[in-house]
């Protein structure tokens, strides 16, 4: 950025009192130079093309037009499958919400003061998010064999990973206020953090496990590919034999179910707040 | 009783907050501390029950020398000495009286503090503070949804629920409104009158300080420029705490005094 | 639709949309070299052709679906598939493999314990085994085929499976026509049955024990040969250990189909397309690049190769309907 | 103890009812799903091939990762990049409407809900579903890539995008009224000023978390590194896997590297 | 020249904002109007700049008529008159000096104003305006990492932009802290000594309405029960304009009258 200052000199502005002001130049250019060049560079790279779109956009709607009106007849089948992926994206998303506690209590700044305490655990949090979801789902399923414990233990990771980093952005943003009063009154800091930050991060740490929890059971549905058991088994085998109806009704009753644990968080997190 | 002999701090940017301070505060006074922005009021008070370490002298409350205190002890030792912020430091999301009993939970079991469990006398003693500082009826409020005036006397109320011989207060009326900040001080000397607590207040409020307390001390750049009585307070003692550069506003009250 | 304007003989960019069937080699590495093949084989034959665009996908449905809307213009896929999306596809060719030293429909002929070696012989389908893996109950199901029992629906049942997708001929389908017609029960019927991604990992079950029986194709054994004892730890051979206690009728060979709708397609770039890749199979430095798709060569195949193929779909659709 | 006090007390809400009642309901909850718990098939051979899978991915294949041309790691990585950017860039593009029209500060309630819902439609199909609606569009390759992101892109953003627009704050606006400004201008200075940093930060957000689901474009073909990983993780070449995978990290490491400093900056100035 | 003459405001749902209001106030007076919460103080404010309709009467900013603005004649009508919020009403996310210019926005064209293009004497003048309230050296830092009185007093600035003859603040100094308090009414002063602008702020604390302003209106139901200079306001004006319900502390304040 110096460099930059120093290419586009910063412009002096004299005022009538005499006091001058220097404005720096505006970075705006120089973002903007970088974002068109990244544009540029994915148009080209993707082949991304505006008029495709226009032409051939009604080819969007074939497979959604074939999936309604949805196969009513095959709710039947689609029941237990649906179950099966609520019950390890429960499961799944508690282990993985309560593990992420202590990890994310170490890696908060404002918890821990030792820098590479807190390096080394962030540093770990990140790498676990980013091994892809299907890479830990298809080793899971080679450790605990095909179906939904496989799909639990991949969520279980990925919640883990993704609970870990909101908590601990969470617990820094909390005012530190009546931590300290707390240690002003003679606590140790485990008691100090009990009654005066379990508090405040409390319902953003449930309202994130259980926006979470939603996510994955929609999640759940990528996982049947590894064979990792739920709804998503039954819905890549009726994609496979393009029954669109079947998949529009899966989905359907996968929407509803969100529908209802959205409906039920948002009431929890009402209650929280 | 408070004892302070040549006690100086320099932090470790090598900026004096304390410097050779010597003073003695007695059980039951009432005392305000004046001076500019980065005076080192704040490190006095703070020094008292520890929460900064000073690095020469020696510092006394009722007979213990304060940096020998260490883990339990030193925690032990804070348990009897209330501190109050300037921000009021509340968990808001909670109860008033949440609040006020999170002054029990330093000498509480671990098994009680974890599920957050109170006993019915903790908790009676808890109303018996908030009913001290006037806001009994608050006690089931969340503390988010009161005044300004009342987090502060929520504030004052966990205080006085933990029992202690000395307040030390920073700034406690900072962020009130004048009306308020009255109120919260009269609380201050009524509870220094009635249970005769040692009470040590941070202030910039010149005017306030004089009304409300009985001794004043001036501190400028970590040394102690003034020590008397409120009354003895005139326009050069003023002048001789905030020097040349006076807040705006005080030159008015020169004429209160 | 199809355009026959013969004069029109320049085309932008053909799509050609590729999805393994078996374990790709080099998949990362296998577009590059069939572009410019293709692209020279093609314009010998005066077509002018702007750009070759291969790119490899993991499911069979979306090459079923580019071809049906007309976004790819050829697709290597499977039997099974082209016959699901014959609305929209056209098959031209079959691909060959070399034969196997071994073919017979007896699951015992299969167990003499060596190895299945190639054949001289190109063949245009290949059969699917069921095979039974080195546990406990595995072993004990080899025994009775190789004393020349009859297994009974009890002894399959009682095993655990691993089945491959519903849509997978070597791994669904021609097995479930196998049980339906020796033991009149459908495949969804057996109680330990569990779907694998990839037949790697069914291999690498049935390796570890996690289950007694996997589905697939004939010459599976020969590719995972040495992964039987580096990757997955077994000491002994995988031609010991593995034993066939069952085979499928024939299944005809991956196709390459043309998409009906595409924008490009006439039937003179069909009949191209299908010297193209004959010619291809046909030089060593083009029996290198289609070898990495595991193809040997091409002949060309009509519609009605693949009638089997669609009645044995029929079937497992009416029966998984049920 | 006064009356006064003892009054207070009585008063006291008990909540222990709720607390036990909610860890009970969780408690049978969990109960029901510990079904899927079940580790009887865990077999030493399989912890043996995971232990070969990890050790496979921490001696990635060096040829692949060190190959800069077309079909190497680095130009698969550059290409996941693009897909993510640009598909970042038009979700982002698409959720603002949605998300201007599901505000209920902004439009009346009944509106709002329905928005939300269709919003919650769109979240909920796959993104391998997806794939195969634009491979229809687009034919196979990374501009199919860059759409399935796009509306995959929508829900999280526009739910983020939905929490920035409430918090609106509309005093600004009450003063831009005060100094006689028009409609538009109101917008231009009292609205967008407000929103851009939350919202960029946003979309930087959601780009990273695109480029870590890039390996699902893997399931139909629709470019970036996802298909490569996807063969050689279903065929066991774990050293391939593990070159793929360190490229993506390094990548996703730098990157998130820069974004959260770029966040941090937005947030606090 | 601000002119009410039998104005009454009554709202929807018949509450009387002000009731049959007559007021003379002269170009470059400075005037404080007091009176309890409700009491219809910024309904006054408000009817000037016509953010509130008047339903009787007739009120006149410099011979203009309010009532008789519409649309764009009532938009460079409001330019004229500056208005400053007891919350500052900043976009705290962007600087200073941008906030400053907002105040340029209403008279400039189209195309300035969607990429947000200020020329060279804009910000200078900006930066002036900066400088008259002594935060000429923040021009550049984001308004939200401002304290509370220097935000106010880039509210301040953002109002003298736009060169007004008239400032109108609602309780401009509610937020602040006694000493900025302090300071930002010394700028209000001194800025309606300076460039003769008419100032007509609401204040709840009588004694910085006392010590600052020339002219004090009391009001009270929506009526005018006290106008006149600052000096002649006593005990018995103050019993007359808080009634019974005399805010506490202010009783103290009698005797500094
Ligand atoms: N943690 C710290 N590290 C370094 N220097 C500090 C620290 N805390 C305070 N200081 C410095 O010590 C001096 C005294 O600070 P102190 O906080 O005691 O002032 P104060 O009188 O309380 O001021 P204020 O009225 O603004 O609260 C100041 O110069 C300050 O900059
Ligand atoms: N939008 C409104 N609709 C209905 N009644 C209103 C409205 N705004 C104000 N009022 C009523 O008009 C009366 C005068 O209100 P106004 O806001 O002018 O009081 P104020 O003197 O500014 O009080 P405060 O000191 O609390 O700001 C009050 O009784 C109030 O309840
Ligand atoms: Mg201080
Ligand atoms: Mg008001």
């Amino acid at each position: 950025m110096r460099l930059y200052d120093k290419v586009f000199p910063p412009k002096q502005m004299v005022l009538s009192s005499g006091k001058t002001v220097e404005e720096r130049f505006t970075r705006i250019p120089l973002i903007l130079t970088g974002l068109l060049f990244m544009m540029i560079l994915s148009i080209h790279i993707t082949g991304f093309r505006i008029s495709t779109l226009m032409n051939r956009g009604n080819e969007f709607f074939v497979i959604l037009n074939q999936m309604i009106p949805p196969r009513t007849a095959y709710v039947s089948q689609i029941i237990q499958p649906l179950l099966d992926t609520i019950k390890m994206s429960l499961l799944g998303s508690f282990l993985g919400s309560i593990l992420a506690i202590p990890f994310s209590i170490i890696a908060a700044g404002n918890i821990v003061k030792n820098k590479w305490i807190l390096m080394t655990v962030r540093l770990f949090l990140s790498l676990i998010r980013t091994l892809p979801t299907l890479i830990t789902a298809l080793i899971a399923t080679y450790i605990f064999g095909l179906g939904t414990m496989a799909g639990m233990a991949a969520i279980s990771i990925f919640t883990f990973a993704y609970v870990g980093k909101q908590l601990y952005e969470q617990i820094e943003t909390v005012d530190m206020g009546a931590f300290e009063a707390m240690e002003a009154m003679g606590a140790n800091r485990f008691y100090s953090f009990l009654t005066a930050v379990v508090p405040f991060v409390l319902p953003a740490y449930c309202s994130t496990c259980l926006f979470c929890l939603e996510g994955n059971v929609r999640y759940a549905s990528i996982l049947g590919y590894v064979g990792a058991g739920g709804l998503g088994l039954i819905l890549n085998e009726k994609i496979g034999w393009r029954e669109y109806d079947s998949v529009g009704m899966i989905l359907l009753v996968l929407f509803m179910a969100v529908f209802l644990i959205e409906g039920i968080s948002y009431y929890i997190r009402k209650k929280l707040t | 009783m408070i004892e302070f002999s040549h006690v100086s701090k320099e932090y470790s940017n090598g900026v004096k907050g304390l410097d050779d301070v010597t003073l003695h505060i007695g059980q039951g006074e009432f005392v305000a501390i004046i001076g500019l922005s980065g005076a080192g009021k704040s490190t006095l008070l703070r020094s008292i029950n520890r929460m900064h370490e000073i690095t020469a002298g020696t510092l006394q409350v009722n007979g213990t020398d304060v940096a020998s205190l260490n883990g339990k002890k030193l925690r032990s030792f804070r348990r009897g000495i209330g501190m109050i912020f300037q921000s009021f430091h509340l968990v808001g999301r909670t109860t008033v009286i949440k609040n006020v009993l999170m002054s029990k939970v330093p000498a509480m079991p671990f098994w009680r503090v974890v599920p957050g469990i109170f006993t019915k006398e903790e908790k009676i003693d808890a109303l018996e503070a908030l009913d001290k500082v006037g806001i009994l009826e608050k006690a089931y409020m969340r503390a988010d949804q009161l005044s300004g005036g009342q987090q502060q006397r929520v504030a004052l109320a966990r205080t006085l629920a933990q029992h202690p011989e000395i307040i030390l207060a920073d700034e406690p009326v900072a962020a009130l409104d004048p009306v308020t900040a009255r109120q919260v001080m009269g609380d201050f000397a009524k509870i220094n009158k009635e249970l005769n607590i040692t009470i040590l207040l941070n202030i910039h409020h010149v005017e306030l300080a004089l009304a409300y307390a009985e001794r004043i001390i001036g501190i400028r750049s970590g040394k102690i420029v003034f020590d008397g009585k409120a009354s003895s307070v005139d326009k050069a003692v003023l002048a001789g705490i905030y020097g040349e550069e006076m807040p705006e506003g005080v030159e008015e009250l020169y004429e209160a005094v | 639709g199809c355009k026959s304007d013969k004069e029109d003989k320049s085309i932008e960019k053909l799509s050609v949309y590729f999805v393994p069937s078996r374990e790709p080699e080099e998949i990362i590495t296998a577009t590059e070299p069939l572009k410019d093949l293709l692209k020279q084989q093609l314009e010998d034959q005066g077509f002018e052709i702007g750009q070759v665009e291969i790119s490899v996908g993991t499911s069979y449905e979306a090459v079923g679906e580019a071809l049906s809307a007309g976004t790819a213009d050829i697709g290597l896929i499977p039997g099974g598939t082209y016959v699901l999306y014959d609305d929209g596809a056209e098959v031209i060719l079959t691909a060959t493999r070399s034969g196997l030293n071994k073919d017979s429909e007896v699951p015992k002929d299969w167990n003499d314990g060596t190895a299945t070696e190639a054949s001289d012989q190109q063949a245009v389908s290949y059969r699917s085994l069921i095979i039974a893996g080195p546990s406990e109950k595995g072993q004990e199901l080899a025994a009775k085929v190789n004393a020349g029992e009859e297994l009974t629906w009890e002894d399959l049942n009682s095993a655990s499976w691993s089945i491959m997708s519903s849509s997978s001929p070597a791994g669904y389908i021609y097995p479930a026509l196998w049980l339906q017609e020796k033991y009149g029960h459908s495949i969804t019927d057996l109680t330990l049955a569990v779907q694998s991604d990839s037949y790697g990992s069914a291999m690498a079950r049935l390796a570890s024990g996690q289950v007694d029986i996997m589905l697939t194709y004939a010459d599976a054994r020969r590719d995972y040969t040495e992964k039987w004892g580096s990757e997955y730890g077994r000491t002994a051979s995988i031609w010991e250990e593995t034993n066939v206690i069952g085979v499928t009728p024939a299944i005809y060979n991956d196709t390459v189909c043309v998409s009906k709708s595409s924008e490009n397609m006439n039937d003179d770039l069909k009949e191209a397309i299908q010297n193209a890749f004959i010619q291809i199979a046909g030089t060593d430095a083009g029996k290198e690049v289609i070898s990495i798709y595991s193809h040997e060569g091409y002949q060309p195949a009509k519609e009605s190769d693949y009638d089997q193929e669609r009645a044995a779909q029929k079937l497992i659709q009416t029966l998984n309907a049920q | 103890m006064s009356e006064a006090i003892k009054q207070q007390l009585e008063q006291e809400k008990s909540s222990w009812f709720y607390k036990v009642g909610v860890t009970f309901l969780l408690a049978i909850l969990l109960g029901w799903s510990s079904s899927t718990f079940q580790i009887n098939r865990v077999s030493d051979n399989g912890l043996d091939i995971a232990k070969n899978i990890i050790s496979g991915i921490f001696h990635p294949d060096r040829r692949l990762l060190f190959n800069f041309t077309k079909t190497g790691i680095s130009y698969l990585v550059l290409e996941t990049i693009c897909i993510a950017f640009l598909g970042t860039i038009v979700g982002a593009v698409l959720a603002v409407p949605l998300s201007f029209f599901s505000a209920v500060n902004i439009v009346p309630k009944p509106i709002a809900l329905a928005v939300r819902w269709v919003i919650m439609a769109i979240r909920t199909i796959p993104a391998f579903i997806y794939g195969l609606m634009f491979i229809r569009v687009t034919g196979p390759g990374a501009f199919a890539g860059v759409l399935t992101m796009s509306v995959c892109s929508i829900g999280m953003l526009s739910k983020m995008f939905i929490e920035t627009i409430e918090d609106l704050d509309v005093r600004i606006i009450e003063s831009l009224d005060a100094s006689g400004c028009n409609t538009f201008q109101k917008i231009r200075y009292g609205i967008i000023p407000q929103l851009s940093p939350d919202f960029i930060s946003t979309v930087i957000y959601r780009f990273d978390m695109n480029l870590r689901d890039a390996t699902i474009l893997g399931l139909v073909g629709a470019g970036g590194i996802g298909a490569p990983l996807i063969f050689a993780m279903s065929s066991y070449r774990w050293n391939e896997v593990g070159a793929i995978l360190t490229g993506l990290i390094i990548c996703i490491l730098i990157i998130e590297f820069f974004s959260t400093k770029i966040r941090v900056r937005l947030a606090r100035g």
